[in-house]
């Protein structure tokens, strides 16, 4: 496909583009044509390399771009029928280039990561057939110049995420998770695809940049269709960044192995969404009510997650919630307009929230696979990588002042906020904060102090080797300030937020924002490490009430089980001998009916014969007497 | 024609037939069942000659020739087969003859 | 009227009696099953021959009788169908204990009754005809009176249709009364002028009596037990020549004599038909005995057929004639198996449907016939019964005749069960409980080619109906007053 | 000429077939095979070889033509031609035919001559009725076709299960498509005599019943048996009773002929006939045949999560399929008309994909009930990859030609229909719902036994890449087949739309 492919004259860094999705695709087709006959060893390494190379590609590209600006390839037409011309065609940006960087290099340290954490299990080769199967999805998902490409690898990531949350298939559980995830996806997913259609519909077109210069044309601000066209949008990405109400598919998704977590369920695929609303800012732009409706949603979902992640007891449970509650973060920036803080949150939160899955990660292999907190505890001495993973990774989450990354992202999110005006925004943001310190110290005190609670921690082995190590440092090292140095080139393709750095308001914010934090870590080492106060809480009265009502994360999936699940089988269950079909089979039935009362008239009897005979030619003088009566 | 029109032989004639009609529903016994035939064949004959006769035609006539010829060749062929069931059966109840149905 | 052309077209009924008659004194003289057997095919050969050469004098009327169109298709189909069961007989016949001779001039008597039948305009023709016609089937129809379910058939024939004779006579007479005339065409004309009370009974007591001889609904009671207890070739001969020759009177009644639609008669055929549709269908819907299901399933044929009579305008004369020629070689191949199956053994005949089990397996060629068969009164296309039933949903679209046809589609819904069933009951592979068979050589003989012949017509017609159609259509075209 | 024998090879290679049994299995497979390669080249052949992107001027839509009378009493010609959409088709059942004739190798071990006769005449009939253009003729293939499938359904079927037999299915098969075939009679034969009425004289001819004028409610209820007829055979709720049990209880074979092309005779019928023929009274109708095309998307849906039997559940999944189908057809845009043809060819891989897997597993499990499966995933080798991407593509997956086709079905109707469309975007979900489910079901959970089953053998594994390919070519590259169906799709959009825009109340 390739020789047809390029037909304008390309710069340099134009024709790498498409090695960054094609060098993860090579990896697949290679490991899913191998038919099981490569080693561990050969799996691991072309699964990593692949996406090593990729990383590679990328940061060619990103030199590249500093020199030469975006970048666009056409590689062939995918369809065309009358003015429905979407191709497969690429777009570079800085914003594709920001996502292209945190998905092949954070990406890369993930796959190294599982080159460790997977020993010792079977289907190496198909765990690394789908993780690079993903990262080209996901690739083509950030590169793509239309949306229905775009929506290509939406779909190939969700189909990923489904196939990796069922790696273990063996029990059935898991496989129950992915399908669950996948189909709550879906239900985002459909969103986004009628907004395609209407898009589409009204626009003429699928590109991109395209429908960012013809809406504004097209609509006044506020216009309702396109603010429809915008909900719609929201709708997907709501369904992908699990948002609330689509949320509950991810703490089930923590059923897959834990780079899996790390990759698609924290650093990128989940925030697909966010990429999405950033990528189609014009159409947002135009439809205040929605975006106004992004950033409720964010920060509602944040409080919500954060409240649950208090109150869970599996170590990546805890992480799958934070990873709600900092995408909230994500969404509640996007709402109040200020996107490119939502992608430098984004682009902060795929460091820091690989490193703890990692982490946890590492902790889990250590000990054997145990993963519940309450069974974990006194880890620090023995697990130092691990716990001081943690350590900087949970610093980042929590916003620790000053030497974490996530302390200038989150922070530039509520002076946002703030100077966007939404005070409602900026205090769901504030308590989410205060949250986040808690459930973070919870987790590190529950994890690594305290007393080994269980034979698995007592045990447990500190992992070793470069496979294993190498990853948690270089996030680690991302996860501190350094990691905030990095600036997205998002300033050409983003609209600068509401707040302006400069203003004065800002550093008493940041000052706030600090207390917060810091108030809020305190308030943990208090209630979790020395008082121990929190078991007193949370095993009396309403204390554990609330407790019940958090750790299920407020009852959603009950809600979701018994307004859609049970109503659903209760129809399969209720159509099931096929009722349209059945009105058929009666009429079968009455047929036979007739022909068994019409067989009783052959009765064999000649005078029964003469008798109908008779009757029948009486029949007939009947009605022509009636005929004659009526004349 | 004389005096008696031709509804009268007609209805004679109808009257006739569904007497024969009613031996061939009701009766059992095959002779009686034949004989029934017999006199609906012949009640249709009578009309004939009845219409024949009213028509001053000698057509009618001609017909009772032919349905005469039929009746007995009718009953030719019947009473063979009446002694063949009765050979057979031993009896002359039609009912015996009703092994075919369904 | 020239002589010469009179005697053309009086020809075949001569050459059929003439064969009857040295028929009956051959056997007289000696008995010999083959000379039998080759005279009456010999003398129907050249009956038929005779018949398609009398086509040249159409039309011609005398008194009696009227050679039209109709006339001469209705010939060369009763004869056509007499001569297969001639041969058919033979192959039957084989094994057959009895005297066998007579059973051949019963049915060249049958097939000049019927000749007169298709020709007749008078009521003493018809009569005739139709008494000629059928009274020796009684006697065909018990042939094998040893066997106790064809002596029960020829009772119960002969008692039902002497019946309706009787009501066939009576409503002649009627008729005659009413009327004064018994030539058909002078009788419709005075009954156009008027008709009383007494007329129009006789006219129905007359549908009566021949709706009894096409087993319409409800005169039908009689056909599956008969089919069924009939020697196979005088079943076959009921269900072809005697039927169409039926049917060809009726179709030149109707069609000659538009006054026989008065609205009443027309909306009472308009009820037998709908009925013989449906309960011929609906009565053959679980039949395992493959005779009895025939017999049914020509209950459902006549029924669409009445079609026509309702019709009875434009392309009414044609469907019919079309009909019937598709009926009569399905028909014939149907029967033409069961005899075959049937005449190697002897005994009851093979009705049964499990004696057929698997009969692909040994007998490719006779399952494919019995299949053709099948799938022609199914009226699948690729064989001729598809044209006649898509003539028929013509005329019934053409004449809106909207009940009818769904009548038509939802009879044939329900046929396809039981014709299928048959089809695939030939197809299976495990054993039934005894096995009937027809002989190894069977397509060698003269009845195994006569069963090929007719299948072998069923596809062609199907596939090439042009030649059919002109015939039909020509037939159609020529009325006689 | 050349299309003649495009109809005569598959008729005369099942003969040869039927009487090459007694040299044995191997070389009645052979012939049957290289027969269907035969077709299936000759229509590469055309394809290469013919330009299908506009009419000629002057000339007529068709690329290829063959024409003799027939019945000349009622102006029935024996007229056959070929344009870019009966291409597809027929190089789809060239396609179809090397895989069921593939897919039987092992599976059919009785009678084998007489079982690929039935094969080759059901091929050989459906490609008629993709060439027919005389009315007549059509309804002669259309109905031809239904015989050997019958026999392919009861005598190499499979009982099914709650004492349903392979034979009942197959008359109840024969018996909807017979008599809602009937049906198409009556309006075909309203429609000659309609125009005879108006001209004095009979014809069947497509391209002259065409321009007759009819009253509206003529028209309309013409069409309605015009409709019937194809809503039986695609199907459509609530006249699909037939397929389930055709389906789950036909030999593989047999289900990937009906499945892959016997539907498709339905769509194509209502694109050839149903529309061009009455586009005034199919416009009025539009809105009906979308809703029934939704009902068919849930109601396949929900129906395919009751099935315990594997390839009953790909049977309601392909009802469901045939609702977009069917939306699209009415829809009438040129980019819903293109989509349908893609999903068309979509669907007759996938879901002969699906169901030759469901032969496969059949022969190494021999149940097709799902409860007796479950964790297969690790027993079967290269199976299970090969069912998830069958799988990925019956939920439209994007990169899968399923997905190309129901997006621009959706993209086509959008514009005409849109709460259509959102309603049937949920279908998307409920698809996803019904393959995961299955996938779930079969594959995933704890395996029932350890014993590793037999994998793919050279002939499978071949069979299934080709259809995996052939689905990542239409699902990323679908241009040469939109460009040869493309001058076909705007004749019939041109036709509808010229009924414009804003929709008539429908009777």
């Amino acid at each position: 496909m390739m020789e047809h492919a390029t037909t304008l004259s390309i710069a340099q860094p134009t024709t790498l583009l498409p090695l960054t999705f094609l060098l993860p695709l090579v990896g697949t087709l290679i490991l899913a044509f191998s038919r099981g006959q490569l080693s561990y060893r050969a799996s691991a390494t072309v699964g990593t390399a692949s996406i090593g190379l990729a990383a590679l590609t990328t940061a060619a590209l990103a030199l590249g771009f500093a020199a030469a600006g975006p970048q666009q390839l056409t590689l062939w037409t995918w369809i065309a029928v009358g003015d429905f011309t979407p191709g497969i065609s690429l777009a570079l940006d800085g914003l594709s280039l920001t996502m292209l960087g945190v998905i092949t290099g954070v990406g890369f340290f993930i796959h190294l990561f599982a080159a460790w954490y997977m020993r010792g299990e079977d289907g190496i080769t198909r765990f690394y057939t789908y993780m690079n199967l993903f990262v080209f999805s996901m690739v083509l998902l950030v590169l793509g110049d239309n949306l229905l490409l775009l929506f290509l690898g939406w779909e190939g990531v969700g189909l990923c995420s489904y196939l990796l949350i069922g790696y273990y298939y063996t029990h059935s559980a898991n496989g129950w998770a992915g399908f669950k995830a996948f189909v709550i996806t879906r239900i985002g997913d459909v969103f986004l695809a009628l907004g395609m259609f209407l898009l589409f519909t009204r626009l003429g077109t699928l590109n991109i940049a395209e429908i960012l210069e013809l809406a504004p044309q097209a609509w006044q601000a506020g216009d309702t269709t396109v603010e429809l066209a915008a909900f719609l949008l929201l709708g997907g990405a709501m369904g992908k960044s699990a948002q609330l109400p689509l949320h509950t598919w991810l703490a089930d998704a923590m059923a897959g192995p834990t780079p899996v977590s790390a990759l698609i369920h924290a650093a990128t695929m989940v925030t697909a969404g966010v990429y999405l609303i950033a990528r189609m800012h014009g159409i947002f732009e135009l439809a205040p009510t929605a975006l106004y409706v992004t950033g409720v949603i964010g920060a509602l979902t944040l409080l919500m997650a954060g409240f649950a992640a208090l109150a869970q007891t599996d170590i990546k449970r805890v992480l799958a919630y934070s990873t709600m509650s900092q995408i909230g973060y994500m969404f509640l920036a996007l709402g109040v307009g200020a996107y490119d803080t939502a992608i430098f949150h984004l682009m902060t939160h795929a460091f820091f929230k690989a490193l703890l899955f990692l982490s946890a990660g590492a902790v889990i292999i250590s000990c054997h696979h145990e993963q519940d907190m309450r069974r974990l505890g006194g880890l620090w001495r023995k697990l130092p990588l691990p716990y001081a993973g943690f350590m900087v990774g949970g610093a980042a989450l929590a916003a620790l002042p000053l030497i974490s990354a996530g302390f200038y992202s989150k922070d530039e999110i509520l002076w946002q906020a703030l100077a966007a005006d939404q005070q409602g925004l900026l205090i769901a943001g504030l308590v989410g904060a205060l949250l986040t310190s808690l459930y973070t110290l919870r987790l590190i005190i529950g994890t690594f102090h305290g007393t080994a609670k269980s034979d698995n921690a007592r045990h447990a082995e500190t992992g070793r080797g470069l496979a294993h190590g190498l990853p948690l440092v270089v996030l680690a090292g991302l996860s501190t300030f350094v990691g905030a140095w990095i600036t997205p080139p998002l300033a050409e393709v983003l609209p600068a937020g509401p707040g302006d750095a400069t203003h004065v308001g800002h550093s008493s914010l940041e000052l706030l924002a600090a207390a917060t934090a810091l108030g809020g870590m305190a308030l943990g080492v208090w209630l979790f490490g020395l008082r121990r106060g929190w078991l007193r809480l949370a095993n009396r009265g309403p204390g554990a009430g609330l407790w019940h009502l958090w750790h299920h994360a407020w009852g959603f999936d009950l809600v979701f089980d018994w307004t859609l699940v049970r109503p659903y089988r209760l129809t399969v269950w209720l159509l099931k001998s096929d009722l349209f079909d059945g009105l058929f089979r009666l009429l079968a039935r009455l047929v036979r009916l007739l022909h068994l009362g019409l067989s009783r008239t052959q009765s064999g009897r000649v005078r029964g014969y003469a008798i109908t005979m008779v009757a029948g030619v009486a029949l007939i003088l009947l009605s022509l007497a009636l005929v004659i009566q009526g004349t | 024609m004389n005096g008696v029109p031709m509804e009268h032989g007609l209805v004679l004639a109808a009257v006739l037939f569904a007497l024969g009609l009613g031996g061939l529903m009701f009766r059992r016994n095959m002779i009686f069942v034949l004989m029934s035939l017999e006199v609906m064949l012949n009640a249709a004959g009578l009309a004939f000659i009845v219409a024949g006769t009213g028509w001053q035609q000698p057509e009618g006539q001609a017909m009772f020739l032919l349905v005469i010829t039929l009746a007995a060749a009718e009953a030719s062929v019947g009473l063979a087969l009446l002694i063949q069931l009765y050979h057979r059966f031993r009896t002359l109840n039609l009912d015996v003859a009703s092994r075919m149905r369904g | 009227m020239p002589l010469p052309k009179l005697a053309v077209a009086y020809l075949p009924l001569i050459l059929v009696g003439a064969t009857a008659i040295t028929l009956m004194l051959g056997i007289a003289w000696r008995r010999q099953h083959h000379v039998t057997v080759a005279v009456s095919v010999m003398g129907l050969g050249l009956a038929l021959a005779a018949q398609i050469m009398a086509w040249r004098v159409v039309p011609l009327t005398t008194p009696l009788l009227a050679f039209d169109g109709p006339a001469m298709l209705g010939g060369i189909l009763v004869l056509a169908s007499t001569l297969a069961c001639a041969v058919l007989a033979h192959a039957y016949f084989e094994t057959f204990q009895n005297a066998r001779e007579e059973f051949y001039l019963l049915l060249l008597c049958s097939a000049a009754g019927g000749l007169v039948l298709v020709a007749s305009r008078h009521l003493a023709s018809l009569f005739l005809g139709l008494e000629l016609l059928s009274m020796p089937l009684y006697g065909m129809l018990a042939y094998a009176f040893h066997e106790r379910r064809s002596l029960e058939a020829g009772i119960k024939y002969l008692i039902l249709s002497a019946a309706a004779s009787a009501f066939l006579l009576f409503g002649m007479a009627l008729l005659y009364a009413q009327t004064g005339e018994l030539e058909l065409s002078a009788l419709m004309a005075s009954m156009v002028r008027g008709s009383g009370a007494w007329g129009l009974a006789g006219a129905g007591l007359m549908l009566a009596g021949l709706g009894f001889k096409l087993s319409v609904v409800p005169f039908h009671l009689w056909t599956p037990d008969v089919y069924e207890g009939g020697p196979g070739p005088a079943a076959t001969f009921l269900a072809t020549a005697s039927k169409v020759a039926v049917f060809i009177l009726m179709l030149r009644l109707v069609l000659s004599a538009p006054a026989f639609q008065g609205e009443w008669l027309h909306a009472v055929l308009w009820v037998l038909a709908l009925a013989s549709m449906l309960v011929g269908n609906l009565l053959a819907l679980t039949q395992s005995n493959l005779k009895r299901l025939l017999g049914y399933s020509s209950i459902a044929h006549f029924g669409y057929m009445l079609l026509v009579l309702v019709v009875a305008d434009g392309l009414a004369a044609e469907t019919g004639g079309v009909y019937l020629i598709t009926y009569v070689p399905a028909t014939l191949a149907a029967f033409g198996v069961v005899i075959l199956v049937s005449s190697a053994t002897e005994g009851r005949d093979a009705g049964a449907l499990h004696y057929y089990r698997g009969l692909f397996w040994r007998r490719p060629y006779l399952t494919a016939v019995m299949t053709i068969a099948m799938l022609s009164l199914a009226g699948i296309p690729a064989t001729a019964g598809f044209i006649g039933k898509f003539y028929l949903i013509a005329l019934g679209v053409e004449a809106h005749q909207w009940w009818l046809v769904v009548g038509i589609i939802a009879g044939s819904a329900i046929s396809l069960y039981y014709y299928l069933r048959v089809i695939v009951t030939l197809f299976l592979a495990e054993p039934g409980m005894y096995r009937r068979d027809a002989s190894p050589d069977w397509a060698a003989r003269a009845a195994g080619l006569v069963v090929l012949g007719a299948a072998v017509l069923v596809i062609m017609l199907g596939l090439y109906p042009a030649p059919m159609i002109a015939l039909a259509h020509a037939a159609g075209g020529v009325i006689a007053p | 000429m050349i299309l003649v024998w495009l109809i005569v090879i598959p008729f005369v290679g099942g003969l040869l077939c039927w009487q090459a049994e007694r040299l044995g299995g191997r070389a009645t497979r052979l012939i049957a095979l290289a027969t269907m390669l035969c077709e299936l080249l000759i229509a590469f052949g055309l394809w290469l070889q013919l330009d299908f992107a506009l009419p000629a001027s002057g000339g007529t839509q068709w690329a290829v033509e063959y024409r003799v009378p027939w019945i000349e009493r009622f102006g029935i010609d024996f007229h056959l031609a070929l344009d870019g959409l009966s291409l597809i088709l027929i190089a789809l059942t060239g396609f179809l035919g090397v895989l069921a004739v593939l897919c039987s190798w092992r599976e059919i071990v009785r009678r084998i001559g007489f079982f690929h006769l039935n094969l080759l005449w059901i091929l050989g009939g459906v490609v008629g009725v993709f060439l027919a253009m005389d009315l007549f003729l059509f309804f002669f293939f259309w109905e031809l076709m239904l015989v050997p499938m019958y026999f392919l359904i009861a005598l190499w079927g499979h009982s099914g299960s709650k004492g349903s037999t392979r034979i009942g299915a197959a008359i109840k098969f024969f018996i909807y498509t017979q008599a809602s075939g009937l049906l198409m009679l009556v309006a075909i034969l309203g429609l000659v005599f309609a125009h005879h009425g108006n001209t004095g004289e009979y014809s069947f001819s497509y391209a002259v019943l065409k321009e007759t004028t009819l009253s509206p409610t003529l028209a309309f209820w013409l069409m309605l048996g015009f409709f019937v007829a194809f809503a039986v055979k695609l199907p459509v709720i609530p006249l699909h009773g037939w397929l389930p049990n055709a389906h789950a209880q036909a030999p593989t074979a047999g289900s990937v002929d009906l499945a892959g092309i016997l539907l498709k005779t339905a769509a194509y019928g209502m694109l050839r006939f149903a529309l061009p023929l009455f586009p005034e009274a199919s416009q009025a109708f539009a809105p009906f045949a979308m809703a029934l095309g939704l009902v068919g998307i849930f109601y396949g849906a929900v129906l395919a999560c009751g099935q315990q039997d594997i390839k009953r559940f790909v049977a309601y999944t392909s009802i469901a399929h045939m609702g977009f189908v069917l939306i699209g057809i009415y829809a009438g845009t040129e980019l819903a008309l293109q989509g349908v043809v893609v999903l068309m060819v979509a669907h007759a891989f996938s879901a002969a994909g699906l169901f030759i897997l469901s032969g496969q597993l059949y022969e190494r499990l021999h149940t097709r009930q799902i409860n007796e499966m479950g964790g297969l995933w690790g027993r079967l080798g290269s199976m299970p990859g090969i069912y998830l991407f069958l799988i990925a593509a019956s939920l439209g997956m994007p990169t899968t030609a399923n997905f190309v086709g129901e997006f621009m079905v959706l993209f086509g109707t959008f514009a005409i229909a849109p709460w259509v469309v959102a309603l049937a975007s949920v279908g998307l979900v409920l698809a996803a719902v019904y393959s995961l489910m299955l996938m779930q079901r079969v594959h995933y959970g704890p395996p029932q036994s350890d014993t590793p089953l037999k994998g793919l053998d050279t002939r499978e594994f071949c069979m299934l890449l080709g259809l995996v390919a052939l689905i990542l070519w239409v699902g990323l590259y679908p241009q040469p087949l939109l460009d040869t169906s493309s001058a076909a799709m705007q004749d019939i959009h041109r036709l509808f739309d010229a009924q414009s825009s804003p929709l008539p109340e429908a009777r």
